[in-house]
């Protein structure tokens, strides 16, 4: 019997703890909120982000911080679904001492949020790719997409396909995953827009491991190249198998395939795959090459796309506010809109356009293991 | 002997040559019954002859291999067990199947729900009935929101049949009601059913204490080895060789205890 | 073509049937079903990564001491999240598997981190045989999967142990009179089933990468595996794993690739509906 | 002396008193408690049809949170392709999902017990697979966006606290039917079956109809918390109907306990604070999460509520036992 009220006890004790747990901020600091995935699926995107986010962190405020106060940034878990990111998001928000908040990298995420951004009215600035987040941060007030759009880079990839490498017959193969077939329709476009034919475009379950059905199928068609919209993990797993199965035919991939998590993991079967990608550890950008320069020394790993996407959107904001002068949220928006030509570690921004903002991106091949940049695009 | 048992009116419930094999043992061989309402039929013999089983036949659990099952003059031996509860065959079990969880009020009431269900009957006026059948039972004494995990073993079997009597059954198969009860508690499992015939209740009876078959039973059937041995009244299976046989294993030495 | 999506098939076929398999033998034990099965699969990846690739050692040796790591393991979930509840119900077992799989999830998270993590293949290449490249790998699981099941066959039916928790699964409280420690069979018991369980997430470790949440869909597939294959039969148990790893080879190619993962599914419900003892189990009847 | 079997007082008490906070929190806290408190509110109505489902009929289903979208989706389609109010798309939501469940359990309640357990495992992952690929109707993997919120005859609820208002009512006018149920025949059926189906079919229940109704109830319930995530979000993805989630729901009701609604209510409120009011410990969040889960089952395999009815009941025998010893 004792034990019973024990666990009673210290059940109701958890729940005291929590509820104090929230609310009160001081206000001599600036807080910037950043909503990434910390645990499902989706971790190590959030492992990423949250390390990015400390070193940044560390960097502005030994600056001298902004408008002379020091900056934190507040991560919240989304759990790796949108209802976790929109809870998140409207913790955030509800902090009165938040002036902007970043959201994840995942394109659902980023639209489930766009309808709180309205009601919030606070500064958004979302990490996802896709045509359809585009239209709707060009739509919204508060939200912005500080990323170069897929459609032009997709176009750009099939561009130097067609004319550079040749190929002129294509088969897709795509997760069902938002971003991935936002990439493979816009892949099929830039073919058909090009002259060239889309043999076939097959897709797979987000979370498939083994993809021998589909490339089964990709090897019948005997077209001249393979393009596939994948994940991290997937792209890895993709690559691996269709070397393995003797395809040897050019590959040109989303951007996961130039990034050090799907390079690592696949090993040599990646390598001469083309990608389309904003973001290399080995960037010729000086900005850049400082920042993964610092994140490998002080977590001994590459730094990914998703850690560079975090550090550019921080110092963004913080310019914003220093041309705002306060940190009143409407103030912070507006000055964000003014930045036209803003450098950053990945590209340089123009904040006006609301979607698109990134305005270059790059066309990589991995050779033997080191992302080495081919072309470089804008998408002005 | 009550005024119901007279041959001309039809039996409610007929069972006509009714077989059962599991693989190759056979549990019943040619069963014939008739149950009229108001009768007590007593079916008894030596454990294992097949007493459940006939029940489970009766109500639909297993499957007949052959013969057929009349009610009211309609052959139900195809019907589901619930089409058959519906027709108005109620049983209960050797070990009391109640609603563990449930409270004592909320298993009583289930059995007026099942009255409820059954067309062509006026509903049961539970304030009135509920309390005269737990007296009946011996049972008013125990508080009705208790749970039903609570009450003794034999309290949990009378439950049962009050249930059961509580929704209107024109059939009656009552499973060893009295087997681990004490004689007070017996003598209210006797009591139910002088309540039932009073009702019009055919109640077939299948039980061990020859105590209370040879008091309520109007006729008796025996049972040994899924054969039916004997069918008569109450005195002349208490004389009948076979019957004796049967239970005593041959020796006839205390036959005239 | 047809090789092809046979031998892979066949491959990721048997690693559900031993995962399968392992599940039956703790329900014909304790007669529940483990809902954190799929991440012993996920737990014994990472053991045999720990091994093989921080500590270098040779990826059979890992693979060998990531199954006993997995098997202590098993026993630790038994003592903590089964033992307590054995006389509650089903559902409060259940749960508490659950509660045992998110444990596992966060843990491998919190100590490996959640970056897909790879380890060496058994055997590096392929062979081509008519026509379709091979992995060697895809040929490692199965002899490998296969000298596994010979091992608990013979275990099972052969030696004085087997016969001791072939004891305890039919009547845990008759071996309990005859004098066998019941917590020791029931927690060997574990042991086995985690430890075949845990091997098999170093053997698909190099194809499908390790990852902390890898052990989810895993788990529904064995769970597809035993219904298809009947309910708590172990032959029973291979043959549907099998039978799961070709219908998502043959379906995904054949019959559509974006519903790959669900055709297996509607197989199980098939099954469920028009066979529900599966192809092995016999009748299973009720008694009165 | 016959008086109805008196609702358990400990559960009954704390339903009134939540109803009452829970109607006064909009006023007090900021959007985001509300808006937490409201996606809650959502999740118990889940969590209430596994407890018609589990606790009263004693039936195991994970394809819950595949029914609450079925219900999401069928609303979401009606307020944005066919231009129907909040009204239609409910009724349709919950009549589209009940009659689905209904049409399931003819089909899969002929099976024996744990087996309809694997067939909703399956349903589950089907109707997963079903929202991410159909595009006409889910929308694809991109899902549903700028869904209406609730309108009603020209009103619009705007404000995070109105939206709030609209699932509160719904909850309760559940919470009540639910708890009719509880007390009718029918409810009586399900339990008969609960506890031992043979002994449903001697009292005359039709356990495959029965059992099917219990399905088309959850169904409604899980359909009527679909029509109003659809509306409250605005946004509807595949990423939250998943097995995952049928299992938060099931882990629920065991620490709420499954003797009655309170025990539903009780768990949504602890697994929500749990996972929002420990954002503050971030990575260690879901693995304390996992430990307390497995210590509430083995101290409390009934569940809070089972521990408090038990409580109750023994300071009930302890104050008569000292009454009957002082007389």
């Amino acid at each position: 019997m004792k034990k019973r009220i024990l666990v009673c006890l210290t059940a109701a004790m958890l729940l005291a703890a929590s509820l104090t747990g929230c609310g009160g901020g001081s206000s001599d600091v600036i807080k910037i909120g950043l909503t990434v995935p910390l645990s499902g699926d989706r971790a190590s995107e959030g492992s990423y982000a949250s390390n990015a986010a400390a070193i940044v962190e560390q960097e502005i405020n030994d600056a001298g911080g902004v408008l002379g106060k020091q900056i934190k940034i507040e991560i919240q878990d989304s759990l790796g679904t949108d209802v976790g990111a929109t809870n998140a998001y409207l913790k955030l928000a509800a902090d009165d001492d938040v002036v902007a908040i970043i959201g994840p990298d995942n394109s659902n995420d980023n639209i489930a949020i766009a309808g709180s951004a309205e009601s919030a009215q606070i500064l958004t600035t979302g990490q996802g790719s896709s045509p359809t987040l585009q239209t709707t941060c060009e739509e919204s007030e508060w939200m912005f997409q500080l990323r170069a759009c897929d459609s032009t880079l997709c176009a750009a990839l099939m561009d130097y396909a067609y004319n550079e490498v040749g190929a002129k017959s294509f088969t897709i193969i795509h997760d069902t995953e938002t971003a991935s077939t936002d990439q493979a329709n816009l892949f099929k476009n830039a073919i058909e827009e090009l002259g060239g034919t889309v043999d076939d475009v097959i897709s797979y379950t987000s979370g498939t491991k083994d993809f021998t059905a589909q490339l089964t199928q990709a090897a019948e068609n005997d077209s001249d190249a393979l393009v596939m919209a994948c994940l991290y993990t997937e792209a890895a797993i993709i690559i691996q198998q269709t070397r393995d199965m003797g395809i040897d035919k050019p590959v040109f991939g989303s951007n996961a395939f130039g990034d050090p998590i799907a390079i690592d993991l696949a090993g040599d079967a990646i390598n001469d795959v083309y990608s389309v990608t904003a973001w290399v550890p080995n960037t010729p950008n000086p900005l850049g090459a400082a920042f993964s320069q610092k994140y490998t020394e002080t977590y001994d790993e590459d730094c990914a796309k998703a850690a560079a996407q975090v550090r550019d959107h921080v110092y963004v904001i913080c310019e914003a506010i220093k041309n705002a002068g306060t940190t009143d949220r409407a103030a912070v928006r507006d000055a964000m809109l003014e930045l036209t030509d803003y450098e950053g570690a990945i590209t340089t921004y123009d904040c006006s356009r609301r979607g698109n903002c990134g305005l270059g991106g790059l066309i990589v091949q991995v050779q033997n293991q080191v992302p080495t940049i081919i072309k470089e695009i804008t998408t002005g | 002997m009550n005024a119901f048992a007279n041959a001309e009116k039809k039996p409610k419930l007929v069972l006509v040559d009714v077989c059962k094999n599991f693989g190759g043992v056979t549990a019943a061989q040619d069963i014939q019954l008739e149950i009229y309402s108001g009768e007590v039929v007593g079916l008894i013999g030596p454990n294992g002859a097949g007493k459940t089983t006939l029940i489970n036949l009766i109500t639909g659990v297993y499957p007949v291999s052959r013969g057929k099952i009349l009610f009211d003059g309609r052959e139900i031996t195809h019907q589901p067990t619930y089409k058959r509860a519906l027709e108005g065959i109620g049983r209960t079990f050797q070990h009391p199947h109640l609603l563990d969880r449930c409270d004592v009020l909320t298993n009583g009431i289930t059995g007026s729900d099942m009255a409820a269900r059954k067309r062509g009957i006026q509903k049961v006026d539970l304030a009135k009935e509920l309390p005269r059948l737990l007296a009946c039972a011996g049972l008013e004494g125990i508080n009705l929101s208790d749970p039903v995990s609570k009450l003794a073993y034999g309290q949990q079997k009378l439950l049962e049949v009050v249930r059961v009597l509580l929704s209107q059954p024109q059939i009656l198969l009552l499973d060893e009601p009295a087997a681990g009860l004490n004689n007070r508690e017996a003598e209210y499992v006797s009591a139910l059913i002088q309540y039932a015939t009073e009702k019009g209740i055919g109640v077939l009876l299948i039980e061990h204490s020859m105590e209370l078959v040879m008091s309520v039973c109007d006729r008796i059937t025996v049972l040994n080895f899924g054969t039916q041995i004997a069918t008569g009244t109450p005195e002349q299976i208490q004389s009948n060789p076979e019957v004796i046989r049967a239970y005593l294993g041959g020796g006839d030495s205390d036959a005239e205890n | 073509m047809i090789v092809q999506l046979l031998v892979s098939g066949i491959a990721v076929g048997i690693v559900y049937g031993l995962i399968a398999m392992g599940m039956v033998l703790i329900f014909r034990a304790v007669g529940i079903m483990n809902f954190a099965q799929g991440d012993f699969l996920m737990f014994g990846g990472y053991f045999a990564y720990t091994f093989n690739q921080m500590l270098g050692l040779n990826i059979v040796l890992s693979l060998i001491l990531a199954s006993l790591c997995m098997g202590v393991i098993g026993v630790i979930f038994m003592r903590t999240s089964y033992w307590a509840l054995r006389g509650a119900q089903a559902k409060a077992i259940i749960v508490s598997a659950m509660g045992a799989s998110i444990v596992l999830k966060e843990g491998a998270r919190l100590i490996w981190g959640s970056i897909p993590l790879s380890l060496d293949k058994v055997k590096e290449g392929s062979v081509t045989v008519a026509g379709a490249t091979i992995q060697w790998q895809y040929v490692a699981i199965i002899g490998i999967a296969l000298l596994l099941m010979l091992l608990v066959y013979l275990l099972l039916e052969k030696t004085f142990v087997g016969n001791i928790l072939q004891a305890t699964a039919q009547d845990q409280y008759m071996s309990s009179l005859v004098g066998i420690p019941v917590i020791v069979s029931i927690g060997l018991t574990f042991f086995l089933s985690a430890a075949l369980t845990g091997i098999c997430g170093g053997l698909l470790a190099p194809i499908f990468f390790l990852s902390n949440t890898m052990g989810a869909t895993a788990g529904s597939k064995a769970f597809a595996a035993i219904v298809i294959g009947g309910f708590g039969s172990v032959p029973g148990a291979i043959i549907g794993g099998l039978i799961v790893g070709l219908v998502e080879q043959f379906g995904g190619a054949y019959i559509s690739s974006t519903y790959q993962l669900v055709l297996i599914y509607v197989v199980l419900i098939a099954f469920l509906m028009f066979r529900p003892r599966g192809l092995f189990k016999e009748k299973i009847q009720e008694k009165a | 002396m016959l008086q109805k079997s008196k609702k358990n007082p400990v559960s009954a008490m704390a339903m009134t008193a939540f109803a009452l906070l829970l109607a006064l929190a909009p006023v007090a806290t900021s959007v985001y408690t509300v808006h937490v408190i409201s996606v809650a509110m959502i999740s118990y109505l889940c969590v209430l049809s596994v407890y018609v489902l589990l606790g009263l009929c004693g039936q195991n289903s994970f394809a819950q949170a595949g029914l609450w979208g079925v219900g999401a989706y069928l609303a979401g389609n009606i307020l944005l392709k066919t231009g129907g109010g909040t009204l239609t798309a409910f009724v349709v939501a919950i009549a589209g999902t009940a009659l689905l469940a209904f049409v399931l359990g003819f089909a899969f309640f002929r099976l024996k017990q744990y087996y309809f357990t694997f067939a909703s495992i399956g349903l589950m992952t089907i109707l997963n697979g079903v929202f991410m690929n159909w595009e006409p109707f889910s929308g694809g993997a991109v899902g549903m966006k700028n869904i209406p919120t609730f309108t009603f005859f020209g009103w619009q609820a705007t404000t995070e606290q109105s939206k709030f208002y609209i699932v509160l009512v719904v909850c309760i006018v559940a919470t009540v039917l639910i708890g009719l149920l509880f007390r009718s025949s029918l409810g009586r059926a399900f339990m008969a079956i609960r506890d031992n189906e043979m002994t449903a079919d001697s009292m005359g229940i039709n356990s495959l109809l029965t059992k099917s109704i219990a399905f088309a109830i959850s169904g409604a319930l899980c359909g009527a918390a679909g029509a109003l995530h659809a509306s409250l979000s605005g946004y509807l993805s595949y990423q939250s109907f998943t097995y995952n989630q049928s299992t938060i729901y099931l882990i629920m009701i065991m620490i709420g306990g499954t003797i009655s609604p309170a025990g539903a209510l009780i768990g949504t409120c602890v697994i929500t604070i749990l996972q929002e009011g420990f954002r503050s410990l971030q990575d260690y969040m879901q693995l304390i999460y996992g430990v307390g889960v497995i210590l509430l089952m083995i101290f409390q395999p009934e569940g809070i509520l089972g521990g408090g009815k038990a409580l109750y009941e023994r300071i009930c025998e302890r104050r008569k036992k000292a009454k009957a010893g002082s007389r």
